[in-house]
């Protein structure tokens, strides 16, 4: 039990401390690709630190759930983090639920987060939101449809089971489910996450930003909690993919020796992962908000594709 | 010889087709008829026949109460209506022709056609040596009927229209007195005082009629509708 | 003995209404008449109930429970509808309708006119349904179409006179076929022994040896029988004359008529059609009447559906409700004839209800038509507007009031007798009938109130239409044992036990 | 014990509905009588449901009717007690919800009748889950339809309410008119009309028949239930009615069109054939994706609360749909399974349903209005409404903890362990209908996001909702009272499982809730081998011990660290209620991507003085076209009434054509009837 406990721990604590160096390094990777020289890799870290010691401003028009979005958001990404296998194939909170609970605690901080976009009472709020909301629920049946296929694959749908079977057929990568599968998932990745063809995340032009746009009235710990958790949120959709698709290296048990190698091959994956996104944002430009639809239209005949090749071959 | 003919059946049966022959000719007749007052004359005629076929029917078969029908049929129907209905004309003074809705060739045509139907109706009636006289009276009954019927629809004046459902009602007498020699007393009273009962609340009504729409043309009468 | 008494009374009170010279006698008369009709024909029942048959006069008067029904619920709406006109009649005579320029004499002269005509009106259907001979059962129906012509033209408007004339000449019509039908059943029934004594005629003879009659005779009999009785009883294509008459009789008048002589029209058809039954087998009898049934049902649909004159809508719902009962005598079994007869019971009530509640709403507005009314009936007459919605819910078979019962037992015997298609076609028109009632009356009682005057009180309308309401609402949860045992008795006479 | 709890609940609504009636003169007493005894007997009946379903077997009681030719007996088995739970569960919060909601209508309406009404409708509902026999079902369902109707026509004066009623009235009796036939034909083959003489009968019957009876069934209680192509009198009926009449119409009588369906699909029918399954499915798919895509354009309260129980419906169908296919291809647990989780999702629905409508009533009297664009702020004025209406609105989003997730996880595995059949078609078929289950729950959480944000947050739009009051205690403590329900429903999951065991013994003969309730009692689990398993309780856990341990004690520090200030106006003279973000704009980016069902169609009139580019006034105003009342039901009722006024040519008032018809009538039958 003890020993459970200190896996868990360690989950959360690489959870926690993995997420900001990501984002960090994809706006290094970014910058460098645009030849400027961009902030630190560490420069996540240390907006966190001086918000957590900022004080803070609330919109007079705002209620409790303004104040509770940060918290309800924070803790449901984490969870979702606990629920997959990062390290090892066994997920420290696997039974409280797999794929799907992962999904829907996503859901449930997008839900809560779009309130408190509405609560400000501020037209950008509102404008984030409804954008928002709209992206992830077009973006929603194709991730279903990756997962769905993926699922069928291993019989079930909780997450160490995925990556189990993941880790004993090998070959399974190159057949062509997996494929269509693999390519929905990282488009639905690219929309969630709000990266470029979708959304430019660096960007507080009314007329463009979706994510930002919701957590404009943010300010202090608070928005230090938000941005936390959305580059959580980041890491647990890769990992999602990665573990997903790419098992090599997952460790069947968090031996001491294991973990290294498995934390080690996790480090190279996303970083891995992060090079093959900031390539996507760097030759692409933004999409017109209507025209994302077609993309996610895309995703979907994707998983669609997937589903039915698993069934054909 | 004549005392003979009159106890032989065949002769008895011969003279009441005669005469069910010659009430359906005046029935033709009242189809073609142009004129109101005709029309009862006519009538009254057709009346009279009826009730020789009724006394001829009594006569060879011996049935005293028929006797009673034949004359009130004769008192009813050959006097009294028709004086009650020529006086209501003569009251009305209203024009006394009747423009019939089909023109007079093809209702005559047509009333060929239903004595035709009436035929072949009552061919599956006759079975041979049926005893009793006018046996084959039921297909002439069975046109009667429906060429008065016929006369009904042809008619546009109200009063027209009565005597058409009178004479459609002789056709019925004549199948009772012709098929069943004629119908439990009692019967043949309800339905005489009915027929009477009948052509005077008609009368009444035409008169009402008359008053409030100034004309006997009963297809003008056209306000209920839908 | 009862049955002469039956008809003594109601001639009685022809008489007294007639001589009377002031109207509260006349209004006496017809009260106390029809209640004494009432109280014998209750008696009548129970001794119905006691011998199975009453006959008087050696077989020529006849009550076996199938016409002990038929009088009993003549005799009851007669006296709703006595009650009824008494308010009603005096409403008229204050507010002029019965014709604008009247003296007082010509007034009390047409209040003469109706209290002696409806009871020689309820005499009439009470002696058909006790005549034992068919020959005077006709002229017994004859009768009643003679007094009813000039209720029909109570009012002299053109309009009225034009319903009239078409109620006399389409009803003559139809009946001269009903008497060739009677002399052809006779003329089959020939030649058995003894028939051209008097009781040659009598139903009751004919119908022991119903299997000996001449079978084509017979078939010719019975399609004339059931055009000319299906005339009287509004079956369609003969239909064309009731919705004129009854939108344009005074409302007792017409709701004597559409639920009373309804009865005794289909009491005539269905003692016929016990005999061709017998003689010809069920087969053939019910092939036509189940053809003119579903054609009356039909028929009746557009009418209800495109009706602008609520009292029309109602006549084209009980020339449906004709279709209904014709076809469940059609279907037969003891199913079917259950229906028929619980049909005609409920039905009794709930029509006579539904034309009072009209009455009530027509001499308010002064006019019966839905586009003059806009609604809001419930607001300006809350108790006939509630009413009126319960009564159209039960004809239209809405299930807690018993007319569904009654339909449900019709439906019933349709799918076991293997008559899916009657059943269906049943269902899809009842449904058409329910969408216009629903959508004419539900219209004409809901809504805002508008500008219309208050409603004065109206102690004898309203009383008996709360009695005919209560009996609807007790018989959709609860029939009296010696009722049901009535009415399925009159099923087994119907079925030819 | 059981039959003695239900006898009494039945006289309690009796008595009670009659006195209510008869108080119609003094409305304090006659309001307190009616919800009264409406939540007496609703006790009564739900203590009678979860004894009966706790018993395992079926009571049947007889009552007594006063026509001898029918039989009139209610039997209690695990199925009808289960949907009488439901039915006590919702009926007893909206009767206390009542106590307050009907004082503010005390003076205008009469009270006495809608008492006699509302416990009538609690009692037909109650009869029509346990009748035994197809006579005495039919004749509940109809009253229940009058009672229903009766309702919604509460404040008949509006033209609108006049017309929804109507269309309710006429759709649903055409339905019935279905379920008549359907219950015939089944009668002619059992020979009586009792329902255990059809237990398993439709199987026995020919294809075609058997096909057909199902369609009959499917659409008959398809219109009750909201089934998508009979559906379009639901959004219009359920606005119109009071609020918590529209609770109980939402709630639960639109479950008697389920209950019908889970007693003809799964008692009547054996082993049915695919097709039926594949159908029920398709449909479900169908209400599902067109009764949320139609609730986002709504922005009357009520009315998108409307087009959501269509949705939520189809998820149901979607449950029943995967047991029908089951039970064809001889898979009973997974049929068990999915039948689980249509019921669960019945249930929870009825509750959250309730829930929301509730709220919205106590919304809807606070402003006197049901338009979503007059709102605003209320969540300041109503603290309690919102967090109910929050509770609803999270669970019918199907997000966890709560109840709407854990039944929609259990549709999904139903669905997931699809593919483990052989038949091709399901193969594919059940993962598409799982992803657009997701597409439904998540547009879904988007109209509920509009639903709860717009009403209650930020700035109130119009002064109708600064005035606004917060509800009187008994709605509180109604809408917290399902709140509990729901939050009960959720995390205790496993709990529940077992209470299914009796109905799937007696509908597929298989239980299956041991192998549903894994982790001893914490964590569900599909009953496949080590398959993907979900605990409510624990996320909640979770969620408590974070929530304790980091967000209290630091959120309490910053606190004193916080100011309030303006939020950010791009330099504007301060925020109004004008700035704030409107359902209509909220809706906008659906509106274009699903342009091709909306066919959406805007107005803009701008007022000006001086020139057009400074316009002092703009009005905006975008419709969108209901596709399918516009093509198919508006056409065949003009073609109707058209036929209609056609036939009534043929009383053209002319005597003589009159006699014509009589007479051609008399010569046919002369000519072809006599030979015969």
């Amino acid at each position: 039990m003890i020993e459970r406990l200190i896996e868990s721990g360690a989950q959360l604590f690489l959870l926690l401390a993995l997420a900001p160096l990501v984002t960090g390094f994809i706006r290094k990777l970014k910058a460098k690709l645009q030849t400027r020289r961009g902030p630190g890799i560490v420069q996540p870290y240390r907006d966190l630190g001086k918000l957590f010691r900022k004080s803070m401003v609330i919109p007079e028009t705002a209620s409790w759930i303004f104040t509770a979005t940060p918290w309800i958001l924070f803790f449901s990404t984490v969870l979702a983090g606990m629920m997959i296998p990062m390290v090892t194939a066994e997920a420290p909170l696997g039974l409280f639920g797999g794929a799907l609970a992962v999904i829907y605690l996503l859901g449930l901080g997008r839900f809560f987060l779009a309130l408190s976009g509405l609560d400000t009472g501020t037209s950008f709020g509102g404008l984030g939101s409804s954008r928002e909301m709209t992206i992830s629920a077009l973006a929603e049946p194709a991730l279903m449809l990756a997962i769905f296929t993926v699922a069928i694959g291993a019989g079930s749908t909780s997450m160490s089971e995925i990556a189990r079977t993941a880790i004993e057929q090998h070959w399974r990568f190159f057949a062509p489910a997996q494929m269509f599968a693999f390519a929905a998932l990282a488009l639905v990745l690219i929309a969630e996450t709000g990266h470029i063809p979708v959304d430019n995340p660096a960007t507080h032009l009314e007329l463009t930003m979706i994510h930002e746009a919701m957590i404009l009235e943010y300010s202090g710990p608070y928005l230090a909690l938000v941005e936390w958790a959305a580059s959580i949120k980041q890491l647990v959709l890769m990992t999602l993919l990665i573990n997903c698709f790419w098992p090599l290296g997952l460790q069947p048990a968090w031996s001491g020796f294991g973990a290294l190698w498995g934390i080690g091959w996790l480090l190279a994956k996303l970083l891995f992962l992060s090079c093959a996104i900031v390539l996507l944002e760097t030759t692409n430009a933004k999409m017109r908000l209507f025209r994302i639809p077609e993309l996610l239209a895309v995703a979907f005949t994707l998983g669609s594709l997937a589903l039915v090749s698993t069934f054909l071959f | 010889m004549l005392m003979r003919l009159l106890f032989d059946l065949q002769f008895g049966d011969r003279i009441v087709t005669l005469l069910a022959a010659l009430v359906l000719v005046l029935q033709i007749a009242m189809v073609a008829q142009g004129w109101i007052v005709a029309h009862i004359r006519i009538f009254a005629a057709q009346s009279f026949f009826l009730s020789m076929i009724a006394a001829t029917i009594a006569w060879y078969n011996h049935a005293p109460h028929i006797y009673i029908a034949a004359v009130l049929t004769l008192v009813v129907k050959v006097i009294l209506v028709p004086i009650l209905f020529e006086r209501l004309v003569v009251r009305m003074e209203i024009q006394r022709e009747i423009e019939p809705i089909v023109n007079v060739p093809l209702s005559v045509l047509i009333s060929g056609g239903l004595t035709l139907v009436g035929y072949v109706v009552a061919e599956s009636f006759y079975r041979p040596g049926a005893a009793g006289l006018g046996h084959n009276a039921l297909a002439v009954a069975i046109s009667l009927f429906l060429i008065g019927f016929f006369t009904m629809i042809n008619r546009r004046k109200a009063l027209a229209q009565v005597l058409a459902l009178l004479s459609l009602e002789n056709g019925l007498f004549l199948a009772a007195i012709s098929l069943t020699y004629g119908m439990p007393l009692i019967v043949e009273l309800g339905v005489l005082f009915d027929v009477l009962v009948a052509a005077m609340v008609l009368g009444i009504l035409v008169y009402r009629i008359r008053e409030t729409v100034e004309s006997m043309d009963v297809s003008r009468l056209r306000r209920l509708r839908g | 003995m009862l049955l002469i008494v039956l008809l003594l009374i109601s001639a009685a009170t022809a008489a007294a209404s007639f001589f009377a010279r002031r109207r509260t006698v006349m209004e006496a008369a017809n009260l106390v008449g029809f209640a004494g009709v009432f109280a014998v024909a209750v008696f009548l029942v129970a001794q119905v109930l006691a011998h199975g048959t009453v006959s008087l006069g050696n077989g020529f008067f006849y009550a076996d429970s199938l016409s002990a029904l038929v009088i009993l619920l003549t005799a009851s709406v007669a006296l709703v509808c006595s009650t009824y006109s008494i308010g009603y009649l005096r409403d008229d005579e204050r507010s002029g309708a019965l014709g604008d320029d009247l003296s007082d004499a010509e007034q009390i002269a047409q209040l003469r006119m109706y209290y002696t005509l409806t009871p020689l009106f309820v005499f009439f259907m009470m002696f058909l349904s006790m005549a034992n001979n068919l020959g005077v059962m006709w002229a017994a129906i004859e009768a009643t179409t003679l007094a009813s012509i000039f209720l029909v033209n109570f009012y002299g408007r053109v309009t009225s006179l034009e319903a009239a004339w078409k109620y006399a000449i389409i009803g003559g019509v139809g009946l001269s076929m009903a008497l060739f039908g009677t002399i052809i059943a006779y003329y089959a029934g020939h030649s058995l022994a003894g028939s051209d004594a008097i009781s040659g005629l009598n139903w009751s003879v004919l119908a022991q040896h119903a299997a000996q009659l001449d079978k084509t005779s017979m078939r010719l009999a019975f399609i004339l029988i059931l055009l000319g009785y299906g005339t009287k009883a509004g079956l369609a294509p003969m239909h064309t004359w009731k919705p004129d008459a009854y939108s344009q009789a005074p409302i007792p008048s017409t709701a004597i008529l559409s639920s009373a002589m309804l009865n005794c029209a289909l009491y005539g058809l269905i003692r016929f059609y016990i005999l061709a039954g017998r003689c010809l087998g069920v087969e053939y009898p019910s092939h036509l009447l189940l053809l003119f049934g579903l054609l009356s049902m039909g028929v009746s649909v557009p009418f209800v559906l495109a009706q602008k004159n609520y009292r029309r809508l109602l006549a084209y719902s009980s020339i449906e409700h004709s279709g209904i009962m014709v076809t469940a005598l059609g279907l037969g079994g003891p199913l079917g004839t259950l229906g028929l007869m619980l049909h005609m019971t409920y039905h009794t009530i709930a029509k006579s209800l539904l034309f009072l509640c009209a009455g009530n709403v027509q001499q308010h507005y002064r006019t019966d038509m839905f586009g003059e009314i806009k609604g809001g009936v419930m607001r300006v007459m809350p108790l006939t507007g509630v009413v009126f919605l319960m009564a159209m819910l039960a004809v239209v078979g809405m299930p807690p009031f018993s007319l569904f019962q009654s339909e449900f037992l019709i439906l019933r015997a349709a799918f076991d007798g293997g008559h899916v298609l009657t059943g269906v076609l049943f269902i899809l028109f009842g449904t058409g009938i329910f969408a216009g009632m629903l959508i004419h009356i539900g219209g004409m009682i809901l809504g805002p109130r508008g500008d219309t005057a208050a409603v004065e009180r109206r102690p004898w309308r309203n009383g008996s239409l709360l009695a005919l309401a209560a009996a609807l609402v007790v018989i959709a949860f609860w029939i009296p044992a010696p009722l049901f045992q009535l009415i399925s008795g009159a099923a087994q006479v119907v079925r030819g036990q | 014990m059981i039959a003695k709890l239900f006898l009494s609940a039945f006289v309690v609504w009796l008595t009670g509905a009659v006195a209510a009636l008869a108080l119609g003169r003094h409305p304090a007493a006659a309001r307190r009588v009616a919800c009264g005894s409406a939540l007496v007997g609703s006790l009564l009946d739900l203590a009678g449901s979860m004894a009966a379903i706790f018993a395992g077997n079926s009571t049947v009681i007889g009552l007594p009717f006063g026509n001898p030719a029918f039989v009139c007996a209610i039997r209690i088995d695990p199925l009808s007690a289960f949907f009488n739970m439901t039915l006590g569960v919702l009926a007893a919060a909206v009767s206390l919800y009542s106590f307050g909601y009907l004082r503010e209508m005390e003076g205008k309406r009469n009270l006495g009748a809608f008492g006699f009404f509302l416990n009538l409708l609690l009692l037909s509902l109650a009869l029509v889950f346990t009748a035994s026999n197809a006579f005495f079902f039919l004749v509940a369902w109809e009253v229940m339809t009058l009672v229903a109707f009766c309702l919604i026509l509460f404040e008949h004066e509006k033209e609108q309410t006049r017309k929804a009623g109507m269309l309710f009235f006429i759709m649903s009796h055409a339905g019935t008119g279905l379920l008549l036939i359907a219950f015939l034909v089944l009668a002619s083959a059992s020979g009586s009309l009792d329902f255990s003489s059809f237990h398993l009968l439709a199987s026995r019957m020919p294809p075609l028949q058997q096909g057909a009876v199902f369609l009959l069934f499917l659409f008959g209680f398809g219109v009750k239930a909201g089934l998508v192509p009979v559906h379009i009198w639901l959004p219009d009926a359920h606005p119109v009615a009071p609020s918590n009449v529209s609770a109980l119409m939402s709630g639960i009588v639109i479950k008697a069109g389920i209950y019908g369906m889970a007693r003809v699909f799964f008692d009547f029918y054996g082993q049915p054939p695919l097709w039926m399954g594949t159908v029920v499915l398709a449909l479900g798919v169908a209400s599902a994706l067109l009764g949320v895509l139609y609730a986002l354009m709504a922005h009357d309260l009520k009315r998108l609360l409307a087009w959501h129980s269509i949705e939520n419906i189809g998820i149901i169908l979607m449950g029943f749909g995967a047991a029908l296919m089951f039970r064809a291809l001889g898979y009973d647990n997974l049929a068990a399974l999915a039948l689980i989780a249509g019921l669960y999702h019945t249930f929870n629905h009825a509750t959250f349903k309730g829930l929301l409508f509730l709220g919205a009533g106590a919304v809807v009297e606070a402003t006197h209005t049901r338009n979503m664009e007059e709102m605003g702020g209320l969540i300041r004025r109503m603290p309690v409404t919102a967090a109910c209406f929050l509770v609803g609105a999270v669970a019918i989003s199907g997000l966890p903890p709560l109840n709407g997730f854990v039944s929609e996880w259990l549709t999904y595995q139903a669905l997931l362990a699809g593919f483990g059949t052989t038949q091709s078609l399901t193969r594919v078929m059940f993962p598409i209908a799982g992803s657009l289950l997701a597409l439904t729950a998540a547009l879904a959480a988007v109209c509920f996001v509009k639903a709860f944000a717009i009403p209650f947050l930020a700035l109130p739009r119009s002064d109708k909702a600064a005035e606004a009051r917060e509800a009187s205690f008994p709605m509180l403590a109604g809408m917290t009272a399902l709140a509990a329900v729901s939050v009960a429903l959720g995390l205790g999951a496993t709990w529940f499982i077992p209470v299914f065991d009796p109905i799937t013994q007696q509908t597929l003969g298989v239980r299956v809730s041991a192998a549903l309730v894994t982790a001893h009692g914490w964590a569900l689990s599909p009953g496949t081998p080590h398959g993907g398993t979900i605990s409510t309780a624990g996320i909640a856990l979770f969620f408590l011990l974070a929530g304790a341990a980091f967000a209290l004690p630091l959120a309490l520090r910053w606190r004193r660290r916080s100011t309030r200030g303006p939020a950010w106006d791009c330099g504007l003279p301060g925020l109004t209620a004008d700035n704030e973000y409107t359902a209509t704009a909220f809706s906008k980016p659906l509106r274009m991507i699903f342009s091709a069902l909306y066919r959406p169609s805007r107005s803009i009139e701008a007022e000006y003085e001086v020139s057009p580019y400074y316009p002092s006034e703009i009005h905006f105003e975008s419709k969108i076209e209901h596709t399918l009342e516009k093509r198919f039901y508006d056409p065949l009722r003009e073609r109707i009434l058209a036929a209609a006024n056609r036939m009534r040519g043929i009383q053209a008032g002319s005597i003589n054509v009159y006699l014509a018809y009589i007479f051609i009538t008399l010569i046919l039958l002369l000519l072809f009837g006599v030979r015969g």
